[in-house]
């Protein structure tokens, strides 16, 4: 992998929170999942006073203003109420208040005129993260408190593609924070909570976005390359971070479904996470999917159950042995670890 | 700014800061359209529209609105013609010049849509849906999983209302947008 | 009192379009120190130049002034003139007022109130002209070619057959460069191996040339004529005079898994080994990267790992401890001809290129470049010619050859086209064909450039004989699907998307400069392009010669060229550097400093800052010989005429020939004054 | 743009005279491709050609300055590219310390303008000029040193004045 894993981030700890419309209502899992793994990872969530809806692709594409605007008011909200980071979990959102930060940036005589449209004073100067960045930051944490958790983690040696869509890379300008082509982000948090990251061909491609309501035929067509690709690269889950892609892949996946395959669950990065954080599937909202979850849960679960067992009766035999061994060479045992206290005490 | 009297070329260079006569009409763009299979107007073809200054032929044209804003077009355009931004910009003038071919249900989708974010300044969902069914007129079309999102907990009665919808409302104002 | 002579010239509309030639004339024409001004329709024509001859001499002038075109047009022409009528040329100078005026303004009086300005300050400044020889220089007749491939081989044997002495530097091991890497060769599909390798084997033979390989230019000094270059001989481990190439040391060496170079990664090779089999010397290197022993050494182990090759050789020719050696070399002329290398377009870039991860170029093991094609389809390759696949071995059924990658494609790549690639895609084409008949051929292409002798031909033969599928569109993307490599591309003449199940993929990866040739140019004193390219000195008019004087440039270092382009500029670097040393001696504008030995106070600034080593100090001595100071003395062999000297003196005492302190203020003066 | 300042230089406006001293390997040879491609520019500009900008005296600039310049370019080769290896970062170095030594010697650093610009870039050599002309334009005529200019100085223009005897003055 490239330059990409190379610096390690430091992993953000305060950070205002932006849920967008989706997270409050089709999506109340996305939050309810992200609100229980930061608090398991001690990141601290500030929901953003009084935000509005980012216009999503309605907006831009009515009026390329008003697709600025729109977000530009949550940015200047969030830098009023003295955050510099918002955390944009939608990737829809993400890339609006992205788009619309970078948009005022660069384009000329634009920033000068939001104030004025805002009825606010407004610096840009608010930094976006989406979920997947904040948890790839969070990484190490994820890999240690994993490891830590009592309970077997459920993930382990599990199959996880991870589907990134449109918006969380594209446009590089915009998102910038993974190759376009062939990110590692999502990838790098399947593989912190123990899971193997499915090398699949549909990571970049549209599941047909906005027209979930207005032209399910195409989202039909684009969703079920992907699911099918999916499931010929031997994926037991698909791993999303926008709540577009999560209703068109889980909401509409029946009506893809052609020959009666097995169901393709349908996971949030953060479902993800929490489960192998070993949180409670209720608490992650794993409920609220139409892609039912709780075969593969129960799936993983009794996985994890039967490696537990194995490892222990792996682990009492390699003991046995051990021990039979140690009572043949004693008298050298003895000896040898004498000397290495002796030295230890000097 | 006066549409008609400049060329199409001009309009968009002014809009998006892109020159269309970069474009190689090389098709890249169209290679990896996950909507091109449904359009009549693949990316390089409004870009070459827009090069040959026929504006009628782009504005009105319904393929515009089938553009799903997903950006792959441009991040492999090998000479950053930008092919999603141009769109975007020609449904703009699209609108601006009351001549949008859009498909009832997507006019109706972002017109809802909109509607919902100036009156609430968030999107209630089955407002939306309810709003979007109106104006559609696809009134069977969905009801079936309505019944699914509110007994996952995923759709509410109740709109969520912000604040300073005022604040919203002066955003339409000032952008000249009335859904 | 000095007697100018202004000469205004029409150059035909150029300059009368837009200057009152007349004007200027007449405005000259009572300055003092000007006696005979004149206006022409063509003042370097032969009339014209008879002109300035006549009134040379019928008015005994001091000086010339000929307000025309830029001195780097034409100021050899009126000297040579000025010559010829008894003048001194260096007394004769010209006033820009084509480049520098009439071509950049349009209002008729602003642009002659200009040339008005322009020619009087050169007739300032020639006032204080002085009557110059020019210098002389001894050319030593030894040149030095950089880089082995086809274009360095040619001008080596074109320059040792003229009867000079030539120093060949190659950076591997062997000579031959892309060429010897090539299976066929377009537009006649000759062997490129039969065609190269009789040349290689002429070059090594070749009593006048010598030649070194694994070794690198390290520090050029010197000038025109008078080059001193050190060239470093990295480190072969092997004694060049002892070994008879028998191969023994190749045949024992335990690590039999490294990628070969040669080969472009499809085939392996040992530590120690000869590039390939035809290699030119067939001497072998020590690859102490991957030897056993050297990485035990560098582990710090007490014994070494290994010591094979040095066993099994018979003649002693294996040392361990060679170190790089440095030799130095008296030049006359130097060809550069380092050619290029193929843009890597995997994920990582170093130089701000971003990749094609939309291409799996290293992630897909049977998406190739047109390197290792050629080597899939050379019969001395790895697959002895047949065309297998990497991933398992199986002869593909369907292979998409994709033109343009990296080149025309400014966002992600080059902007410019790398020219060879349509005809080395049409030749992949047909030799695939002409290997799996029953196979489909599809190429991608924007355009098809097959612009030289029989190349269009060429390039339609391969559609209409061997039925190779052309699809004008670029591909979007290239991943793997199970056992095919899927292809997304575009037809943009029937306006359809295209999806492809391909066996394999060949992209046309596009030709860049040789890595390293910026700090080659830097060692040259040349100029290279934003791409890394070597300029050349005109695009037009001087295409193989380059900014400094007696360096040279042929090949693919320059721009993407084809083997006959390289093979054509090789041989016209032979001739510019035969023309060279048909000479004893050369001829130098005198813009060399003098240092006035009475005013100077031994500071040595100027020695500091010169950048040619040309000033040293002098003792000066008393009549009866004792030291009694110190002062700085310019040598006018190496003077370059830069002026960095007299600048930084701090008595004033060091003054450049033509361009001396009284002849820069006098222009000063004319130009500037209180109205 | 180049357009409007060439034709804009009204009998009433003022009219910088600007000298630039170029090297001449590249800015001269960029200025000469200028040139060939036509590109159109003000033309208040006068060159005087130098081998390299490392050439320059400081003394140059200032004379121009004494003798009722407005302003000044010095343009030679990109650092690393200079024809004679290192002669622009001789030059570079002592312009560093020239540009301090401006407001000292009384003139506002902004009528001088220093630039690379090497044989390839004529639509560079261009904007310099354009450029230079504007801001020069702006600060109006330069007058600080009139008081010194001799009392002859004011009709020598176009007869050229005693370069000799300044000449001998400044080599003094």
């Amino acid at each position: 992998m490239t330059e990409i894993t190379a610096p390690p981030r430091p992993m953000m700890t305060d950070v205002a929170y932006y849920p967008g419309c989706s997270l409050h209502g089709t999506s109340r899992e996305f939050d309810e999942s992200l609100r229980a793994v930061a608090a398991e990872l001690g990141i601290g969530l500030t929901e953003i006073a009084d935000w509005n809806c980012c216009g999503a692709s309605s907006g831009h594409t009515t009026d390329h203003l008003l697709g600025v605007a729109l977000p530009a008011r949550n940015l200047a909200l969030a830098e009023a109420q003295g955050f510099d980071t918002v955390l944009a979990p939608c990737a829809a959102c993400y890339n609006r208040l992205s788009a619309a930060r970078l948009a005022m940036a660069t384009e000329e005589g634009l920033a000068e005129q939001l104030p004025d449209i805002l009825g606010h004073q407004f610096a840009n100067s608010v930094d976006v993260y989406n979920a997947v960045q904040l948890l790839r930051d969070a990484s190490a944490t994820i890999e240690e408190k994993v490891a830590t958790t009592l309970a077997p983690n459920p993930l382990e040696g599990v199959k996880l593609a991870a589907y990134y869509g449109c918006l969380l890379v594209r446009p590089f300008e915009v998102c910038g924070y993974d190759d376009p082509e062939q990110p590692t982000s999502m990838d790098e948090v399947i593989n912190a909570c123990g899971a193997d990251d499915v090398d699949w061909d549909m990571k970049v491609e549209c599941c047909g976005g906005a027209f979930s309501v207005s032209r399910t035929a195409s989202v039909l067509r684009l969703g079920r390359a992907i699911i099918d690709n999916a499931r010929a690269h031997g994926a037991e889950a698909i791993i999303v971070a926008c709540p577009l892609c999560h209703s068109n892949l889980d909401l509409r996946q029946k009506a893809m479904a052609q020959r009666g395959e097995e169901p393709m669950p349908i996971l949030f990065v953060t479902q993800m996470v929490g489960l192998a954080l070993g949180l409670a599937p209720v608490d992650l909202g794993l409920g609220r999917h139409f892609v039912d979850t709780e075969p593969l849960i129960a799936r993983l679960v009794q996985r994890a159950a039967e490696r537990v067992v194995a490892e222990k009766l792996a682990k009492e035999e390699a003991a046995a042995k051990a021990a039979a061994r140690t009572a043949k060479q004693k008298v050298g045992a003895v000896a040898s670890s004498g000397g290495a206290q002796g030295g230890e005490a000097q | 700014m006066s549409a008609s009297s400049r060329t199409l070329a001009a309009d968009i260079l002014e809009a998006t800061s892109i020159n269309a006569a970069t474009c190689y009409q090389c098709g890249k763009c169209s290679a990896g359209c996950p909507m091109a299979s449904e359009s009549d107007l693949r990316p390089h073809n409004v870009m070459r529209l827009v090069m040959q200054d026929r504006r009628e032929a782009a504005l009105a044209e319904e393929s515009i609105w089938l553009c799903l804003t997903c950006e792959t077009c441009s991040a492999r355009c090998p000479n950053a013609c930008d092919p999603a931004r141009v769109i975007d910009a020609v449904r703009e003038m699209s609108i601006e010049a009351g001549v949008a071919d859009m498909p009832r249900n997507v006019a109706a989708f972002h017109r809802a849509f909109l509607e919902q974010i100036r009156s609430n300044g968030r999107l209630h969902e089955m407002g939306m849906v309810m709003e979007y069914k109106l104006r559609s007129g696809d009134l069977i079309k969905d009801v079936t999983n309505a019944p699914g999102m509110l007994s996952r907990g995923k759709l509410s009665f109740r709109a969520e209302r912000i604040e300073g919808v005022a604040e919203i409302k002066r955003i339409f104002e000032k952008c000249g947008v009335t859904p | 009192m000095s007697r100018i002579g202004v000469f205004v010239c029409h150059c035909g509309e150029n300059i009368g379009r837009t200057v009152d030639c007349e004007a200027v004339a007449a405005a000259l024409k009572d300055h003092p120190g000007v006696a005979f001004t004149e206006d022409y329709k063509y003042m370097c024509s032969d009339p014209g130049q008879q002109l300035v001859k006549k009134a040379i001499e019928e008015n005994n002038l001091t000086g010339v002034v000929v307000a025309a075109c830029s001195p780097h047009m034409h100021e050899k022409t009126f000297r040579r003139a000025c010559d010829q009528a008894g003048l001194n040329q260096y007394m004769c100078e010209m006033a820009n007022v084509r480049e520098h005026c009439s071509w950049i303004h349009e209002d008729r009086g602003e642009a002659t109130a200009k040339a008005i300005d322009i020619t009087r300050t050169i007739v300032e400044k020639v006032k204080h002209n002085k009557p110059l020889e020019s210098i002389r220089i001894p050319v030593t007749k030894r040149a030095l070619v950089i880089g082995g491939g086809i274009a360095g081989i040619q001008a080596a044997l074109d320059i040792a057959d003229g009867g000079h002495e030539v120093v060949l530097v190659e950076k591997e091991a062997s000579i031959g460069g892309h060429m010897s890497q090539l299976s066929e060769t377009f537009p006649t599909l000759d062997c490129s191996q039969c065609i190269l390798t009789p040349r290689m084997v002429e070059a090594y033979q070749h009593p006048n040339i010598k030649l070194h390989t694994w070794s690198e230019v390290e520090k050029v000094d010197g000038y025109i004529g008078n080059f001193n270059v050190t060239i470093r001989k990295k480190a072969r481990s092997v004694n060049e005079d002892l070994c008879n190439g028998c191969g023994d040391c190749q045949a024992a060496c335990p690590a039999k898994r490294i990628p070969s170079e040669f080969e472009a990664g499809l085939g392996k090779r040992t530590a120690i080994y000869v590039p390939f089999p035809q290699a030119v010397p067939n001497i072998p290197v020590l690859d102490r990267q991957n030897c056993t022993l050297f990485k035990g050494r560098r582990k710090g182990l007490a014994k070494d790992a290994c010591g094979k090759c040095q066993e099994v050789c018979l003649k002693g020719a294996v040392d361990y401890d060679t170190e790089d050696t440095f030799i130095e070399e008296e030049i006359g002329a130097i060809v550069v001809a380092t050619g290029f290398k193929l843009y890597d377009i995997g994920r990582e870039q170093p130089e701000g290129l971003k990749g094609y991860g939309e291409y799996g170029y290293g992630e897909v093991p049977d998406v190739i470049d047109g390197l290792q094609f050629e080597r899939l389809a050379s019969a001395s390759g790895p697959t002895e010619g047949a065309i297998l696949r990497p991933s398992d071995g199986k002869e593909p059924r369907t292979v998409v050859f994709v033109h343009c990658v990296g080149s025309r494609d400014p966002e992600k790549g080059i902007s410019y086209c790398s020219k060879i690639c349509c005809m080395y895609n049409a030749k992949h084409a047909m030799l695939y064909k002409h290997k799996v008949h029953d196979g489909r051929a599809v190429a991608f292409y924007m355009d098809i450039r097959a612009g030289g002798k029989g190349y269009d031909e060429f390039s339609r033969r391969a559609i209409e004989e061997d039925g190779a599928e052309y699809i004008r569109g670029r591909v979007s993307r290239i991943f793997r699907d199970g056992d095919v490599v899927k292809v997304w591309g575009y037809d943009t003449l029937s306006g359809e998307q295209v999806v492809i199940d391909a066996d394999m993929v060949v992209l046309a990866t596009a030709m860049r400069p040789q890595d390293g040739v910026r700090e080659l140019a830097q060692k040259l004193s040349v100029s290279t392009d934003e791409h890394g390219f070597i300029n050349e000195a005109h695009p037009k008019l001087r295409p193989v010669e380059t900014n400094t004087a007696g360096v040279f440039v042929a090949g693919a270092c320059q721009a993407p060229r084809d083997i006959p382009e390289a093979v054509a500029m090789a041989s016209a670097t032979g001739a510019k550097v035969m023309s060279l040393f048909s000479a004893d001696e050369l001829e130098r504008e005198p813009a060399v400093a003098i240092v006035n030995e009475n005013t100077c106070i031994g500071c040595m600034n100027c020695a500091k800052v010169c950048a040619y080593g040309a000033i040293e100090q002098r003792e000066i001595c008393t009549v009866d010989g004792h030291v009694c100071g110190h002062v700085a003395y310019v040598n006018p062999g190496v003077c370059q005429g830069c002026g960095t000297c007299q600048a930084v003196c701090l008595s004033k005492s060091v003054e450049l020939q033509t361009f001396t302190d009284e002849q820069i203020f006098s222009e000063i003066n004319a130009l500037c004054y209180w109205e | 743009m180049s357009d409007a300042i060439a034709t804009s230089a009204a009998a009433d406006g003022f009219e910088p005279r600007i000298t630039a001293f170029v090297c001449n390997w590249c800015t001269y040879t960029g200025a000469d491709l200028a040139g060939t491609s036509r590109l159109h520019m003000a033309s208040n500009v006068r060159i005087i050609r130098l081998p390299c900008t490392g050439r320059i005296d400081p003394l140059f600039i200032i004379k121009s300055f004494e003798r009722g310049a407005d302003g000044v370019i010095v343009s030679g080769c990109h650092p690393a590219d200079c024809h004679y290896n290192s002669g622009n970062y001789h030059a570079r170095r002592r312009f560093a310390v020239f540009h301090d030594l401006m407001e000292f010697i009384g003139v506002d650093p902004r009528r001088m303008t220093f630039s690379w610009v090497s044989a390839s870039e004529g639509a560079k050599w261009r904007d310099v000029v354009n450029e230079a002309v504007t801001s020069v334009r702006e600060l109006g005529p330069f007058q600080a040193y009139r008081a010194l200019a001799p009392k002859d100085a004011g009709v020598a223009a176009p007869t050229g004045p005693s370069a000799e005897a300044v000449t001998q003055a400044e080599a003094s």
